[in-house]
């Protein structure tokens, strides 16, 4: 039952914020959930609940390995949001903290559903959670990229639930008798319809893909990740996409079992390969530093794929991934949303020599964007070096030099675009027209505590963290 | 001592020899046109007058050009006293190299010495005689390595004493256009012209004078002198004769080469600059093939001989003075 | 005091360094001189010594065990890195102060700690997990030193070309590494020469430690990221910086075994980067960029060392492997002391004046003697003129050479041409510094600027008197130093045969010429004043006012040489003939470009680019296409995957 | 009772294409009603027995996709006073043949299907097939956001098809909680087109594309 407290705290908060009456001090609410929520999450860690057979919900590898990621990254952001909203007292914010609350509540659920229905409800019900928090700006910019999100994303998603029949028809077809629970699932294994199975993964794959934003269905990211609030792009892409991503390797975990596991694998080295081609090519020209985070994103996408169709060093790589990619990105959207604010544009005629608007925001975005490309001693350097050793050991080593050209090309994107945004000169317009923004403690703090925490994962990776995405992993393929 | 003694004979036989060769040119050329011309140890006259006279200086230089004079000058000295001049005198495995650098020095004095005095005459011919001296020193330091292979050696005293071949014409030939280029001669440069805008050498010493002109003078009869010796001991095989008989055969061929000079002098107009190269290149070339011709030799050599001895040259001195 | 204490203790100081950079200049001095002379202390014992000193610590960074190693290879490297660091850092204390830079300068020293750690952990790391943390780091914060100055765009632009440049090295090693820790399965470093299915490693090492040395068609950042930083940061780029590339290949040559080819590839690079780098430095009229290019061309000469060191490894070690890479390696240290030197002084110059152009600049020798005489020697020593350092490492390098062809191999097929063209490269050197003193130092100012120039101080003038000093001392007494590359030599492969060379006896020669010349030139000078000088104008055929603007310029100067280069060159020339009777306006100017880059990088740039341009067109906001592309992928992906499926069940 | 379900299994594949061949948006809401609707029935149909979650999926379908969607989109078709004929990217004509093959087709695709012999005979499989198809023409041919949403519920009524093959197997509960899911999708979509019309005064599609590169 623990294992439900930690979906249920976030709904009572979200229940709590739509019936709290006072719109000045709502925003507390959400440190205060995202404490619970994070205290909850280590008290699962602990002492890991007993796994039920059968149970549709259950807190195993898979989740322990990722779901404390989720729960530090809302734990901070949560702070972060305390300050920003009260930066944005002219909106109303009761959706607003309902739906963050609520979006972390799906997320819990989703990471830990071992029913592929339950999956596909929890991962849709988070996507409809964060429509509300694209639009928090009602501006007619992000009503587009409302629409967008919605249109794709359930396009998207609802693939992914004609992709869970297949599989389920899969099952009935051979001799199951249809039942979804991913144990169920693959214990059937080889006895699956192959047809079925195959068609089932390629419709799960494009369906919670587009979820997780891999080139060709990415093209929501960029608008959404441009308009929403930075926190909320911090939420989105350290969360929403690593459950898709989880979603896709509970799949992968089936269709391997029903023994189609190399296919399952060059799929995924494919799309990934594909999208980190295309993610490269768009960072090397984009003007606007939020869209650029967006497109670094589907690169990064790219790069937990890869890593996942490489066997069980790179499905570790990939979750170790998981925790520094979305961890550095929410330095980068924090800092980002913060220059946004200042600038009033984020695009790059308008959008310049940030580092005397804001000194300190400029700088943890430029430590980011060093960090998110592979610069040491920050995560992500480590996590795709192991990637790279990875793919490496598998063989692949045309695939590795794809790989590492494509890093390239992104990192030649983002520092050129980073530092025509930091230096220049700012833009007397953006100087004068709002009393000038300034950096308070709250806004700052947490993309630093982020910046400290990519440090941290790298230079001392905690040997329990390592244990548990290795246990993950080997969960997650089928031995044999 | 007599290291000392053998030394000093040396350093004066350099020093006092040099300024007759631009003499015997002089007077071959004066005979070839029909004059009386000059005597023959007219340099030791201007040297002994320029020596002591005043000096006029340029407003600008500064005293690096005096004193970059005295030290090009030093350089050539030390470049000649490299040369093997029969038993015993400075020798170690690598000098050949230190001296194609002390000659590089001497270039690099004289070149800097002419741009002190911010005059576009003399950046001309400085910026002439470095350029040249490109094609020139890739020419030299090939057949160097031609003398290396055919002695298996890396010291003047070695690399001097060859053996008579097919190669020695051709190295013969390569080293005389060197030392035309090397030394301002016609068809590269004509030291007697009055027309500052054509000169290479000449045009670098113009606002020279005095004692420092004199050392400027000396040090190119100097250098002049030390192409000969080393092209007469390239080709001839020195080391086979007696010491008596090799000193004849080194005069009269520096006396011969002084003479073809001046021949080529009288017969040849100067080549326009923009075909100087193409003779130097000739000069690399037949050098190349000097040095493919004794690679052939050698190769033949060394599968007759032990293939023991491949690696290590005999006879090789390791360092200091030979006993 | 032991190796352990002094490397510590030198890690503390330049920990503290950087606590003391942004407050306290003095204090950082004197930590960062500590932390000098510390590690040289290290390094010299190391060298003097003998033996290797290792650490292995319970303590993991990244996972992985802290593992320093530091072997006679490595410490010839440091005792290079904690000269030109400490001598860099009294220099800044001057060139770069407070008072003239405020926001830079304390960014600037803190930077320059950091760099300094960096490249020394760089050569301490054993593990390869840690080398390219550092190495990466080192790579970083020397964008940061380049970028000092981030109000001018090109000073970004150049940076920014570096730092992408520095990534795509880094990214070679990032697959180096990974596919070395694959094979050996572990990421630890050390000699692995019995394992020949490592050798195909050393390409990826060529690529990435070949971007950082600035190998000839690798080369691209180097010119305008050397000319565009501070002057002692282009000191210590030049000086050490690219060492480190060097230093990767030479480590990795030595642990690893490499590929019969490697040796003949790396010799053939380092020639061409020697003759091209020459010649390009030879088509610049920008003081800092000139001696960038010189960059190229020595390191082409020290990997001619290697290379045939290399190939000498597949000939069982033959002596003349020994000597070139003896010579290769003596040149690491000469180039780091005279472009140290080079980039001091023309920070100087710059510093007086401020200007790199060499048309604007001459007659500097009067305001400036000290920096002339230092860069003059300087000039001397790089190319390679007895009796100073640059002439004993290559004279070193030609022995090994001269060797190489009397072995009678198939080796001298490459060692010929090596040698000529190293003797060319050394003709093209002379040329190019003649005009670089001639033109900067001699004659007569051709602009104001260059008029009021003024001497430096003597923190500045101290760093390049120190640095010139060293110059001559190599050069002088090259047996002091010379246990100290026989030992990096016997470290790279372990072969014990050991490396002789006639040193006595070219000491001597130089020591005899060095008095000599000295004598001559105080003798003729002092003959001369004795009799009282005259003065008068330049001697200009006649012409009685010569002005400044008539003096030789540097283009003209190198213009024959550069005409024969044309074919790699490519100059940009853009004339407007006079016309007319009375012609009103005529000019000439001619520009040589970095023709690698500009015709070759940015053409491959922007075809990526357009690729780019292309591929965002698709973003075009229209939501149908947006549908018609994940339809698309479903399409693609199934036949993909049915296709794979059935060829996989058949 | 399987010519039945196929009776009416086929009356939504044809409302499929008057859904793609209608020029005017209240005929195409009015089409992606009743196609909603007669889905609705079809768990009734498939169920021998009674079973009161069977009923209330079964309600609750015919009530959202027959009647809320449907006039919500009917209000905001009347609030924005736009412009009721269409200019589509893939016009009337080519989009009622290209439903057509694809009817045609998924007919033939699902005779080479693995299917279970109980649902061989059936129209299911193609049904669902076709009406996914149709609802991606509809979502990639046409410009207004009505009609895209249209396209949108085609596509859910083809996958809410599918999934009648498993009703048997799955517990009720997830298609209940899927169907929620898919209104409260709806809805919010409702609510953004909603916002479209009072942002852009419009909705056409083409007008949003102020985020590009």
């Amino acid at each position: 039952m623990k294992e439900l407290l930690v979906i249920l705290a976030p709904f009572a908060g979200a229940i709590a914020a739509l019936a709290w009456p006072r719109e000045g001090t709502r925003r507390r609410l959400l440190p205060v959930v995202g404490a619970a929520h994070a205290v909850l999450t280590g008290w699962l860690l602990v002492d890991p609940p007993a796994a039920v057979e059968g149970s549709w919900i259950g807190f195993d590898a898979v989740s322990r390995a990722v779901l404390p990621a989720v729960s530090l990254l809302f734990l901070v952001c949560s702070f972060y949001g305390l300050s920003y909203l009260r930066l944005r007292p002219e909106r109303g914010n009761r959706i607003f903290v309902a739906s963050l609350c609520g979006l972390l509540g799906l997320l819990s659920l989703s990471l830990q559903a071992q029913h592929l229905g339950l999956l596909w409800v929890s991962v849709e019900a988070a996507t409809l959670s964060t429509v509300p928090l694209l639009h928090f700006n009602r501006t007619g910019r992000a009503v587009e990229a409302a629409w967008k999100y919605l249109l794709i994303g359930g396009t998207g998603i609802a693939l992914s639930l004609l992709g869970s029949f297949c599989l389920g028809y899969a099952s009935l077809v051979g001799t199951g008798g249809g039942d979804l629970t991913f144990a169920a699932l693959g214990r059937e294994g080889a006895a699956l319809s192959r047809p079925w199975v195959l068609a089932a993964w390629v419709l799960l794959l494009v369906g919670y893909g587009t979820k997780m934003g891999l080139a060709p269905m990415h093209t929501w990211k960029p608008d959404a990740y441009g308009e929403a609030p930075g926190i909320v792009g911090a939420l989105l892409a350290g969360g929403m996409t690593t459950a898709a991503f989880v979603a896709i390797l509970r799949v992968r975990q089936v269709v391997d079992a029903a023994g189609e596991g190399l296919v399952a694998n060059r799929t995924l080295l494919v799309l990934g390969l594909f999208s980190m081609v295309v993610a490269a090519l768009f960072l090397l020209g984009t003007p606007d530093f939020k869209r650029m985070l967006a497109y670094s994103s589907v690169e990064h996408m790219g790069i937990l794929s890869v890593g996942a169709a490489l066997g069980v060093g790179g499905l570790v790589a990939s979750l170790f991934h998981v925790w520094s990619n979305s961890i550095t990105k929410g330095a980068l959207f924090l800092s980002a949303g913060n220059m946004r604010r200042a600038a009033g544009s984020s695009r790059v005629p308008e959008a310049t020599g940030m580092v005397w608007l804001t000194p300190v925001s400029a700088r943890v975005f430029a430590v980011g964007v060093f960090a998110i490309t592979a610069c040491p001693p920050f995560g992500p350097f480590f996590s795709e070096l192991q990637v790279v050793r990875a793919a490496s050991a598998a063989g692949q080593t045309g695939a590795m030099f794809l790989f590492l050209g494509c890093l390239l090309l992104a990192f030649l994107g983002l520092t050129r675009l980073a530092f025509s945004v930091l230096d220049g000169r700012p833009r007397r317009s953006a100087d004068a027209s709002r009393d000038r923004f300034r950096e308070t403690a709250g806004i700052l703090v947490p993309p630093l505590v982020f910046l400290a925490a990519s440090l941290w994962l790298g230079l001392a990776t905690p040997e329990w963290l390592r244990g548990l995405w290795d246990e993950a992993a080997r969960t997650l393929t089928y031995p044999g | 001592m007599s290291l000392f003694i053998d030394t000093v004979l040396r350093l004066a036989g350099w020093l006092l020899l040099a300024p007759l060769i631009p003499g015997v040119i002089n007077k071959v050329k004066a005979w070839v046109a029909g004059r009386r011309g000059p005597p023959v140890f007219q340099l030791y006259y201007d040297l002994a007058k320029l020596w002591r006279k005043g000096v006029v200086l340029s407003h600008v230089v500064s005293p690096m050009h005096v004193a970059g004079v005295a030290v090009g000058w030093v350089a050539l000295v030390g470049a000649a006293m490299l040369l093997p001049l029969g038993e015993g005198g400075l020798a170690f495995r690598g000098d050949a190299i230190l001296f194609v650098y002390l000659l590089a020095v001497a270039r690099f004095c004289t070149a800097l010495a002419a741009l002190d005095t911010g005059s576009a005459f003399e950046g001309m011919g400085a910026a002439r005689e470095v350029s040249y001296a490109v094609l020139a020193e890739v020419a030299v330091i090939t057949g160097l390595v031609a003398l290396a292979v055919e002695s298996g050696s890396l010291s003047l005293s070695t690399m001097l004493t060859p053996s008579p071949g097919a190669g020695v014409a051709l190295l013969g030939a390569g080293l005389f256009i060197v030392l035309l280029a090397e030394n301002c001669r016609v068809p590269f440069d004509d030291p007697n012209t009055h027309l500052e805008l054509t000169m290479v050498h000449e045009v670098m010493v113009l606002d020279h004078s005095g004692p420092p002109l004199a050392a400027v003078l000396h040090g190119a009869s100097l250098k002049l002198l030390i192409f000969s010796v080393l092209l007469a001991e390239a080709v001839l095989p020195l080391g086979a004769m007696p010491a008596w008989a090799a000193a004849a055969a080194l005069a009269g061929a520096v006396l011969a080469i002084a003479i073809g000079v001046g021949l080529v002098e009288s017969f040849l107009a100067r080549f326009a600059f923009r075909r100087v190269p193409l003779l130097l290149t000739t000069a690399f070339l037949l050098c190349l093939f000097a040095l493919l011709t004794a690679w052939k030799g050698s190769e033949f050599g060394v599968t007759e001989s032990s293939v023991a001895e491949r690696g290590a040259p005999a006879a090789e001195p390791f360092f200091g003075w030979r006993p | 005091m032991s190796t352990s204490i002094l490397l510590l203790t030198a890690g503390l100081a330049a920990a503290l360094s950087v606590a003391g950079a942004f407050k306290a200049p003095r204090l950082w001095l004197s930590f960062v001189l500590v932390a000098a002379m510390a590690s040289l202390a290290a390094a010299v014992g190391t060298l003097a010594g003998g033996g290797v000193w290792e650490l292995q610590s319970g303590w993991t960074i990244g996972g992985e065990r802290v593992h320093f190693r530091l072997d006679g290879l490595s410490a010839f490297f440091l005792a290079l890195l904690a000269v030109i660091g400490g001598t860099g850092a009294v220099y800044s204390q001057e060139y770069w102060t407070d008072a003239a830079h405020p926001r830079s300068a304390g960014p600037g020293r803190a930077w320059w700690s950091a760099m300094l750690t960096s490249m020394g952990m760089v050569l301490l790391c054993a593990n390869g997990l840690h080398f390219l943390i550092a190495w990466e780091l080192f790579a970083v914060t020397a964008f940061f030193l380049i970028t000092l100055e981030r109000r001018w765009r090109e000073v970004r632009d150049a940076g920014w070309l570096y730092l992408g440049a520095s990534h795509a090295g880094s990214l070679c090693l990032f697959g180096f590494f990974a596919m070395l820790a694959v094979r050996t399965g572990s990421w630890d470093l050390g000699p692995m020469r019995d394992r020949p299915e490592l050798a195909p490693l050393f390409w990826l090492a060529l690529a990435g430690f070949g971007l950082k040395a600035g190998l000839f068609p690798l080369h691209i950042w180097l010119p305008s990221a050397h000319a565009n930083a501070p002057s002692h940061v282009s000191a210590i780029l030049s000086g050490v910086a690219i060492k480190m590339g060097v230093y990767g290949l030479v480590r990795f040559s030595g642990w690893l075994p490499v590929p019969e080819a490697g040796g003949w590839v790396v010799a053939v690079l380092g020639v061409v980067s020697a003759v091209l780098g020459v010649a390009f430095a030879l088509g610049q009229h920008d003081l800092k960029r000139l001696l960038a290019y010189h960059s190229v061309e020595n390191v082409g000469i020290i990997l001619i060392g290697l290379g045939f060191a290399m190939i000498a490894a597949h000939h069982g070690h033959p002596a003349w492997g020994a000597l070139a890479l003896a010579g290769g390696l003596l040149h690491v240290w000469n180039h780091g002391l005279f472009k140290g030197l080079l980039f001091l002084g023309a920070g100087s110059v710059l510093h007086a004046t401020g200007t790199r152009e060499m048309s604007r600049l001459g007659g500097l020798w009067k305001a400036m003697p000290w920096t002339a005489g230092c860069f003059g020697l300087g000039a001397a020593a790089i190319s390679a003129l007895p009796p100073l350092n640059g002439f004993v490492s290559e004279w070193l390098v030609y022995l090994g050479l001269f060797d190489a062809v009397n072995a009678h191999d198939t080796v001298a097929w490459l060692a010929i041409p090596a040698i000529v063209l190293l003797a060319m490269t050394g003709a093209l050197a002379l040329a190019c510094f003649v005009k670089v003193c001639g033109i900067v130092f001699l004659g007569v100012p051709r602009s104001r600027a260059a008029e009021s120039a003024h001497e430096c101080g003597w923190r500045m003038r101290g760093a390049m008197l120190l640095l010139s000093g060293l110059c001559v001392a190599i050069g002088l007494v090259p047996v002091v130093f010379w246990p100290a590359v026989q030992r990096a030599v016997v470290e790279w492969r372990a072969v014990e045969a050991g490396v002789e060379a006639p040193l006595m006896a070219l000491a001597g020669c130089n020591v005899v010429f060095a008095v000599l010349a000295a004598g001559a030139g105080a003798a003729l000078w002092w003959h001369v004043t004795r009799r009282g000088i005259r003065r008068a104008p330049t001697w200009d055929c006649g012409y009685a006012a010569p002005t400044a603007r008539m003096q030789y310029t540097a283009g003209s100067f190198a213009g024959i040489i550069t005409e024969w280069f044309a074919w790699i060159l490519q100059p940009a020339r853009h004339r407007r003939a006079p016309e007319g009777v009375f012609p009103a306006l005529a000019r000439q100017d001619e520009h040589t470009p970095e023709t690698v880059l500009e015709k070759v990088v940015q053409p491959a740039g922007s075809v990526v680019m357009t690729l780019s341009t292309a591929v965002r067109r698709l973003q075009h906001g229209r939501i149908q296409s947006y549908i018609v592309y994940l339809l698309l992928g479903l399409l693609v992906l199934s036949v993909l995957v049915f296709a794979w499926a059935s060829s996989g069940s058949r | 009772m399987s010519s039945n379900l196929n009776l009416l299994i086929g009356i939504a594949m044809g409302l499929n294409l008057v859904a793609l061949a209608s020029g005017r948006l209240p005929s195409l809401i009015r089409a992606a009603a009743m196609q909603g609707v007669v889905i609705g029935v079809l768990p009734l149909l498939m169920h021998s027995e009674f079973h009161w979650l069977v009923a209330a999926v079964s309600a609750g379908t015919v009530v959202v996709k027959g009647f809320v969607i449907p006039s919500l989109l009917q209000r905001a078709l009347r609030a924005a006073h736009i412009d009721r004929e269409m200019e589509p990217l893939i016009g009337f004509i080519p989009s009622l043949l290209l439903g057509a093959a694809a009817s045609i087709g998924a007919i033939g695709f699902a005779g080479a299907l693995p299917l279970r012999p109980e649902h061989a005979g059936v129209l299911l499989v193609p049904g669902a097939f076709a009406t996914v198809v149709c609802g991606f023409l509809l979502l990639m041919g046409r410009t207004k956001a009505i009609s895209q949403v249209c396209g949108y519920l085609l596509l859910e009524n083809g996958i809410f098809l599918f999934g009648l093959l498993l009703i048997r197997s799955t517990p009720l509960i997830v298609e209940a909680g899927i169907l929620l899911d898919l209104t409260v999708a709806v809805f919010v979509i409702g609510i953004i087109v909603d916002r479209i019309q009072r942002e852009f005064d419009t909705l056409d599609t083409r007008k949003l594309t102020a985020l590009r590169e």
